[in-house]
């Protein structure tokens, strides 16, 4: 896609210049951001990227005003807007300028807008605080402004609260509350993190759009390079608080100098599936029949809708090959690896496990075969019990099924190396631990049953692009080492090109295509595959490799 | 919406039933009868019996219950044994002070107490924050018929602003003695409401304002009052009113002493004049009574919640 | 795409021990528990030892009524003419042993049915419809049936104030409860083959402690206060065995000739209900922010 | 709390206040209107006078209803709705004529059938009642104004029974309403007397209201206790009964109040302190104490343990004690009110001796057994409390084992009738008061020696009983005189029960009150407001 010219960089809106802000004591490290220079220019699309804890959002609420004063204190430099130091402000000077002159979006959609206020007035107050337009001229102004991010029929979306629209739909809402005055700045906060990958297209293209239509300049954070690839001019990385490197966005994809920039770009999982050598089929681990799930919310009088959350789902998966489970948030994948570890009762079908069907077993006959299953789950911060220490949540499975203590602790220390820990740590508590050190322990949990099938449902969707290259390493190894039958469940289509021998597309409850991962990557069949891997970010864009 | 009220009635039906069933084997079940206190000092043992089996205490347990229940079902609570009225009759006699005492209260604590408790909360660990706290945890500590008699001492006998006891109907006597004989009354039974009221607001407003909306109506440039007022209060008026409702059963405990040592005619006196003279009939039609108004009060509340939040539907 | 380290040969990452926060760290961070502690434990030291050191609260001497502190009255005498400091000392025993009792045994039914409330669900409807008519019962004119029906002695008193106060602990536990068993460790726990009641004992339980022991403080305020309005309206523990409630109750007649019989317990009550808040207040900060702030 | 010192506790009804001084926004009735505003000493809870004996009940009769005869001042019983009588010389026949005038207050005169139906029904609950009737052969009514009695036999006491002067009074009601059953209550409260009951008025618990009679035709002498003229002066007598002592003493004294009939004693110091308001004695009787034994159970069957236990009581402490001010007391050691015509000291040296040391030795030697003695304590009612508590403090002394249970006094009524053994919830001890008109001859039930139909206690004398019943036939002074001795002597012989001393309850009412009626039942004609 054409991009500006390199050397040549548009009028300057945005310039911060050897910005320093300090975190409260007590916090690992003195400042949250130090002596952070770069500019953002009208018409112009800057990436600041780095992984979380780097500073890239107090970058950004520095900036607007929006970091709480008594914790984060900027110390030193300036951040200039159209030249005007924003440090110096006073609060009131600041409330002037937010919405006139520089605007702000955020990553959560679902949290973003006030639930009890009309849509249409919450873009309205925009209008009513910094202009003195009547009730009729805001309302004109705001279906304008409305009908400008395409969202579909204004005028019925005008008294809608947000909890009646998706999550698309609100992210609209939040670019047209922040265009309504056409500032010259737009700060976006990590917009599309929490849209599925199809939404995050549409909010990604209407984006350039705006900024090329307004001249806007935009300044625009994220940890997704798929993102950065897509959209940025010009590409800022950030790490502990500090800018290793900038430039435009070609040279820093292509050619990064800085060895922490090339590091991360080479742990972005490319879409293009490896050629994988053609592996003999080995016995059955897993059987999955024409499953079954459907939620009937009917209560005491009131006849309730019925949601059918997966339906006809066939799946097989043989031991020591990875079969992936790919679709948007509500498509069911989840639902059917939780069907599958009976953490859920399927309403229909069958699922077998070492020749036994345990779709409808009761708990007691069903509980000599939950040592079969394991699963790992997204979100390491509630995954592991913070009242117990991480031995104890090692062992427990384990004794359930006879092991004394003595031989679980000793399983436990045996795993904990495996997973790359140090066994003494067996005795401290989750919060000693890190995002991906818990989630390499919930990993030693489900290996201490010696399952046939393990399933990792999300397990590295909250993890940090380095700390998921590792993770994922451990699971293709720990996978080989113990033969097991692997269910990867992911919305991260790169993710799964790198990862699933054979690849299933879900939509809607259904399984929509499935077969080796390189095929249907190459050459997908159904027309919702193809709009997902159409709807990566970052496709065209080849990432710079390691040697 | 409507068929959800109709369910929620219904649905008051069985407590009632547990509740009635579990004062009616209370009373029964306990020492001390009627009989011998209304027979006087000297009556022999038979004027006792007599007079027992005259108001039908001899009979079964499950036969008074029966009787009492089918009596409930026509609306008819039973008569006193004492005053021979019907409690029906003696409720509609005093309720109007109790409901005007407890709808004083209300307003009271509500216009003081949020107020507070929200600028507690947005003042959060200010010295007007910690001040609201503190006396917000007196409030739930000084005993209500000390502050009562303080009152009555100060502003009736020292001052003499107000009138010591008694209370005046707004309908018969004008809204000024209403007011003037309400104040204290009100004051004193309100201060353990606002205590838990404000420490309840502002509970709710500080979590509010975490919240990801009020940091985007401050990024629209919105004034801090105005965030506070259109965006943070709003949302945390559900859980606020909850408390209301919770708050309410807490009044009625404070009724009783605010009527006694006020001298108010109100229910809270009249259970308990009935209790230590142990008139089962008015016990029993009472606390039905008190227990019935405050399901419906926490079924308007649980309605009231769609007025402050369009999530919630019925 | 293969990363050089492979985690088997490379030396396994040790995990730098963070200082543990200790809990004392935490406590001093918060004065209020500081102070509410404290408070609280004068007021235990004065009802368990305090009797030993002074006269003989029941001890009549009519001549000597209702004079004023004095001499050798430190807190005046009543109507019967006791020594109202003895009394009042004694009632501290009383008054915290209603409120710590009650705060027992309510947490201690409320954990139970709260947790077989909300892990049960098709126990859930018919256990909240029971507690929905306990509740709807004004606790206090409960509390006046129940024990001028039944005889005023201590445990008459705690029942009747336990009674009302259960409902509460049991909707708040069941609260926890259900945000609890939602967590992902619970589901790992129950996909590992652990059976129910170790899974409500190691992992539903230790996360409900935290605001049940707030919810503990609150009652204990809430009993020793509804003690003193039976003992006021008349339906409290009998006269002979002093309790702050009572002892107000007994001066009530003389409150502008001799305000000191109310004065004293009064102050002793409203001091020792406030530590007890206080405290309460502290320890809501610290155990666990997220859950407690809800409460 | 709930009940005062002075009369038992009984039902009571309260008057909501109206309008006081200082408000302002007057109300619907005439200023002019003169209004009596009373705290009365309990809350009128039932309305029928001869249902109950409680003395709220008693009170409210007076005010609406008549008697044919009533006790003046020095307790003789004087014509009050009977004009004329005559006696025959055998004593059999007694003729009484009713006065002019008389009237219900629903229009329709008073006739002898009403008045005779009224007596029957009396008789049928009122002690003094049933033993009067015991020796009536006819009750008949010649013309509409003339009522004949028929007696079996010569009896001393037709007229103060049919004129006494505290509970049971035979009020007389319309035939229509006498003829219901003494144990059901009366439906309506018509009379024929000085006031009118507004029933619509009435709030249980909260307030009474009481309209002047326009049409009752007081008789002619000057008001002397219940006999003289009965006038109506002032337009409506308000009741408000007050749970709470000091609102109430605070109501007087800021003018929402005229008259308060039972403060506290202790509340005195403040209430003369004030000059606008008078404080008074109103009962000359007062109250007696008494400590009542149990003499079915073990360890009080014994009279020498009773005999022990009065040795260690000691007037003065129970006095001082329970009713406080000097003032408001005096020790009395007959069992009949000091300062009444059969006041006098025979066999009362064990009640004067008051001496802990002698009443543990008497004890020792009684063969007490060390059976606990289980004194019931009315929390409720403060000068019963402090009795008990006071015994409780004597006994433990003299080396008894006591066990005080408290409970309020509804519970105690129920359960002194009881006469199982304590296992079974009976009892050993409990205290009380009587005014002294309900004690003021041998006739008493406080007095009886016979257990079935006696007082609580169910004390067992022969002789006490043929004495009482030869004061009932008695007929001059000084037989009665005789015969009231021979009653206290037997009384203390058998240790019936502890006196603890006369105590009195003031009235206190603000200074434009006037002609309050010195006796021992509070009447409230004759008085006014200025």
């Amino acid at each position: 896609m054409a991009k500006k010219t390199q050397n040549q960089r548009p009028e300057t809106v945005l310039e911060i210049k050897g910005l320093s802000v300090t975190l409260p004591e007590g916090a690992d490290r003195e400042f949250a951001i130090q002596d952070i220079s770069f500019t953002v220019g009208k018409g112009e699309i800057v990436c600041v990227v780095g992984e979380s804890g780097s500073g890239k959002s107090v970058t950004a609420h520095t900036v607007m005003g929006l970091i709480p004063r008594k914790d984060l204190t900027p110390v030193a430099g300036q951040a200039l807007l159209n030249g005007e130091d924003l440090l110096v402000k006073s609060e009131a000077e600041l409330r002037e300028l937010r919405g006139e002159r520089m605007a702000m979006i955020f990553q959560e959609p679902m949290t973003a807008l006030n639930p009890v206020m009309k849509v249409g007035d919450q873009i309205g107050e925009m209008l009513e605080i910094h202009t003195s337009m009547s009730a009729s001229e805001r309302a004109a102004r705001v279906l304008e402004v409305m009908a400008d991010v395409n969202l579909p029929d204004p005028k019925k979306l005008f008294d809608t609260y947000p909890h009646q629209l998706s999550g698309g739909q609100r992210q609209r809402i939040m670019i047209a509350m922040a265009l309504a005055l056409e500032p010259g700045l737009l700060i976006a906060d990590e917009p599309t993190t929490a849209l599925d990958v199809t939404t995050q297209a549409q909010i990604l293209d209407l984006i350039k759009d705006i900024q090329e239509r307004h001249g806007t300049g935009v300044l625009f954070i994220t940890h997704d390079f798929g993102v950065v690839a897509e959209i940025a001019d010009h590409v800022v990385v950030m790490q502990h608080g500090l800018v290793v490197e900038q430039g435009p966005a070609a040279q820093i994809l292509g050619k990064p100098s800085h060895p922490y920039t090339q590091m991360l770009i080479s742990s972005v999982p490319s879409l293009v599936p490896p050629e994988r050598p053609e592996r003999e089929v080995r016995e059955t681990a897993l059987q999955v029949h024409d499953l079954d799930k459907t939620y009937d919310d009917g209560g005491f009088l009131k006849k309730g809708r019925q949601v059918k959350a997966a339906q006809g789902v066939e799946l097989v998966i043989h031991r020591g090959e990875t079969l992936g489970v790919v679709g948007e948030s509500g498509s069911g994948k989840s639902t059917v690896a939780r069907c599958i570890v009976r953490l859920i009762d399927p309403t229909g079908g069958e699922v077998m496990i070492s020749g036994q069907n345990i779709a409808g077993l009761a708990e007691n006959a069903l509980r000599p075969y939950r040592r079969d299953v394991q699963i790992v789950f997204q979100d390491p911060y509630r995954s592991l019990n913070p009242r117990r220490t991480v031995g104890q949540s090692i062992v427990e499975g384990p004794m359930n099924f006879g092991l004394s203590h003595h031989e679980a602790l000793e399983r436990a220390r045996e795993l904990m190396r495996v997973v790359g820990l140090a066994p003494d740590a067996l005795d401290r508590f989750p919060h000693q631990f890190s995002g991906g050190q818990r989630q390499r322990i919930c990993i030693a949990r489900a290996l201490a049953m010696e399952p046939k099938v393990l399933i990792a449902d999300e397990a590295v969707s909250a993890l940090d692009v380095s700390v998921q290259a590792q993770v994922l390493q451990l699971l293709d190894d720990v996978r080989q080492r113990y033969d097991l039958a692997m269910l990867f469940i992911t919305h991260d289509l790169r993710v799964a090109a790198q990862v699933c021998d054979r690849i299933m597309v879900m939509q809607n409850g259904v399984v929509v295509e499935q077969g080796l991962t390189s095929k249907v990557y190459a050459n997908p069949s159904h027309s919702y595959t193809e709009a997902l891997l159409g709807a990566a970010p970052g496709r065209n864009t080849e990432f710079a490799k390691l040697a | 919406m409507l068929g959800y009220v109709i369910r929620r009635v219904l649905a008051t039906i069985p407590v009632m039933v547990i509740v009635a069933a579990f004062v009616f084997l209370m009373l029964r079940l306990s020492p001390g009868d009627p009989a011998s206190v209304i027979a006087g000092d000297y009556a022999t043992a038979e004027d006792i019996a007599r007079i027992r089996e005259q108001l039908g205490l001899n009979e079964p347990i499950l036969v008074q219950f029966t009787k009492w229940i089918a009596g409930l079902a026509q609306g008819d609570l039973g008569t006193s044994i004492f005053t021979n009225l019907p409690v029906t009759t003696l409720i509609a006699q005093r309720i109007e002070p109790t409901i005007m005492l407890t709808l004083t209260t209300i307003i009271f604590t509500v216009l003081v107490a949020v107020p507070l408790g929200t600028i507690a909360a947005w003042k959060a660990g200010s010295w007007i924050d910690r001040a609201v706290m503190v006396f917000s945890v007196a409030g739930f500590s000084v005993p209500v018929f000390v502050l009562g008699y303080i009152l009555i001492y100060v502003i009736s006998i020292q001052l003499q602003w107000l009138p010591v006891q008694g209370y005046r109907s707004m309908f018969e006597h004008g809204v000024g003695p209403f007011l003037r004989h309400i104040i204290m009354p009100t004051v004193t039974l309100s201060v353990i409401f606002i205590a838990l009221i404000a420490r309840m607001t502002r509970a709710s407003v500080m979590e509010v304002l975490q919240e990801d909306y009020v940091r985007t109506a401050r990024a629209k440039g919105q004034s801090e009052m105005k965030v506070l007022l259109s965006h943070a209060l709003r949302n945390a008026a559900v859980p606020i009113v909850t408390v209301i409702g919770i708050g309410i059963a807490l009044l009625i405990g404070g009724v009783v002493v605010t009527e006694s040592v006020y001298n108010i005619p109100g229910l809270g006196r009249l259970v308990l004049d009935a209790v230590l003279a142990r008139d089962y009939p008015i016990i029993q039609g009472l606390i039905l009574f008190f227990s019935f108004i405050y399901i419906l009060i926490n079924l308007v509340i649980d309605l009231s919640y769609t007025l402050f939040d369009p999530r919630i539907r019925y | 795409m293969s990363v050089d380290a492979n985690p088997q040969v490379a030396e396994p990452e040790t995990v730098p021990a963070k200082a543990e926060l200790s809990q004392w760290a935490i406590i001093r961070s918060h004065p209020s528990i500081i102070i509410g502690g404290i408070l609280l434990g004068i007021m235990i030291l004065v009802g368990v030892i305090g009797p030993l050191f002074t006269a003989d609260p029941i001890a009549l001497n009519p001549i000597k009524r209702l004079k004023p502190p004095q001499g050798e009255f430190l807190f005046g005498t009543d109507f019967l003419g006791r020594d109202v400091f003895a009394r009042v000392v004694h009632g501290a025993r009383i008054s915290l042993v209603v409120g710590l009792a009650v705060s027992g045994i309510a947490v201690f039914i409320g954990l139970i049915v709260g947790m077989i409330s909300g892990y049960i669900r098709v126990l859930d409807a018919i256990i909240m419809r029971i507690m929905d008519g306990l509740m709807s019962i004004p606790a206090i004119l409960l509390a006046i049936a129940l024990i001028s029906l039944s005889g005023a002695t201590l445990t008459t008193v705690v029942i009747a104030i336990v009674v009302p106060e259960v409902p509460r602990v049991v909707r708040l536990v069941r609260s926890v409860v259900l945000t609890v068993r939602e967590e992902p460790y619970v589901e790992a726990a129950i996909a590992a083959g652990t059976k129910l009641p170790l899974i409500l004992y190691r992992h539903i339980l230790p996360n409900t402690i935290a605001p049940m022991i707030v919810q503990a403080t609150y009652i204990c305020g809430s009993a020793m206060l509804t003690e003193s309005i039976l003992g006021f309206l008349g339906a409290g523990i009998p006269p002979e065995i002093p309790s702050w409630g009572n002892i107000m109750a007994e001066g009530r007649t003389y409150f502008q000739l001799s305000p000191w019989i109310i004065f004293y317990p009064g102050i002793a009550l409203a001091v020792t209900v406030l530590s007890v808040n206080i405290l309460g207040d502290g320890l809501r900060d610290t155990l666990d922010p997220r859950i407690a702030r809800k409460m | 709390m709930l009940s005062w010192t002075k009369r038992k506790f009984l039902t009571a009804a309260a008057v909501a206040i109206p309008l006081a001084l200082g408000s302002f926004g007057a109300i619907g009735e005439a200023a002019a209107e003169k209004v009596l505003r009373v705290i009365p000493h309990a809350d009128l809870k039932n309305l029928d006078p001869i249902w109950t004996t409680a003395y709220i009940s008693r009170n409210h009769g007076y005010l609406i209803y008549d008697t044919l005869f009533a006790m003046d001042e020095n307790f003789k019983p004087q014509p009050q709705m009977v004009d004329t009588w005559t006696k025959s010389d055998d004593g059999l026949t007694w003729t009484f004529k009713l006065r002019d005038g008389l009237k219900w207050h629903d229009g329709p005169d008073v006739t002898a059938e009403d008045c005779i139906a009224s007596l029957q029904r009396w008789g049928k609950r009122d002690g003094m009642g049933q033993a009067l009737f015991e020796v009536i052969e006819s009750l008949t009514a010649p013309d509409a104004k003339t009522i004949v009695m028929k007696l079996s036999q010569p009896y001393g006491l037709v007229l103060e029974s049919i004129g006494k002067i505290s509970s049971n009074v035979p009020f007389m009601m319309p035939k229509r309403m006498a003829e219901t059953d003494p144990f059901k209550q009366i439906e309506e409260h018509i009379g024929s007397g000085p006031f009118m009951f507004s029933k619509k008025d009435w709030v249980p618990g909260s307030k009474v209201v009481y309209l002047k009679n326009p049409n009752y035709v007081p008789r002619s002498e000057p008001p002397s206790a219940a006999a003289g003229g009965k006038v109506a002066k002032v337009d409506r007598v308000e009741w408000t009964y007050f749970p709470d002592q000091t609102t109430a003493m605070n109501a007087l004294i800021s003018g929402e109040v005229d008259y308060f009939e039972s403060p506290a004693n202790d509340l005195m110091p403040i209430l003369s302190a004030n000059q606008d308001i008078t404080v008074e004695i109103n009962d000359p009787l007062g109250n007696i104490g008494f400590a009542r034994f149990n003499h079915l159970l073990p360890p009080f069957d014994n009279a020498k343990v009773r005999r022990a236990a009065i040795m260690a009581m000691k007037q003065e402490d129970y006095l001082a004690g329970a009713v406080g001010d000097q003032q408001f007391w005096k020790t009395c050691y007959s069992v009949f009110p000091c300062g009444t015509p059969l006041d006098n000291d025979v066999g009362s040296d064990v009640m004067k001796t008051g001496d802990i040391e002698k009443a543990k030795a008497a004890l020792a030697d009684s063969g007490y057994d060390g059976t606990p003695v289980v004194i019931m304590q009315p929390t409720d009612v403060p000068v019963l409390s402090a009795f008990s508590l006071i015994t409780a403090e004597k006994l433990r002394k003299i080396g008894m084992k006591v066990d005080v249970q408290a409970m309020d006094w509804s519970t105690l009524t129920s359960r002194r009738a009881k006469r199982e053994p304590v296992s079974e919830g009976g009892w050993n001890m409990f205290h009380t008061w009587w005014i002294g008109a309900d004690v003021i001859d041998p006739m008493a039930i406080a007095f009886s020696g016979n257990p079935a139909k006696g007082w609580f206690g169910w004390p067992e004398d022969a002789e006490l009983e043929k004495a009482r019943t030869a004061f009932a036939a008695a007929t001059t002074v000084e037989e009665k005189k005789e015969l009231g001795m021979k009653v206290q002597e037997r009384l203390w012989a058998i240790g019936a029960s502890g006196q603890l001393g006369q105590f009195f309850t003031p009235v206190a009412y603000r200074n434009n009150v006037k002609g309050l009626i010195k006796s021992p039942v509070q009447f409230f004609w004759n008085m006014s407001v200025e």
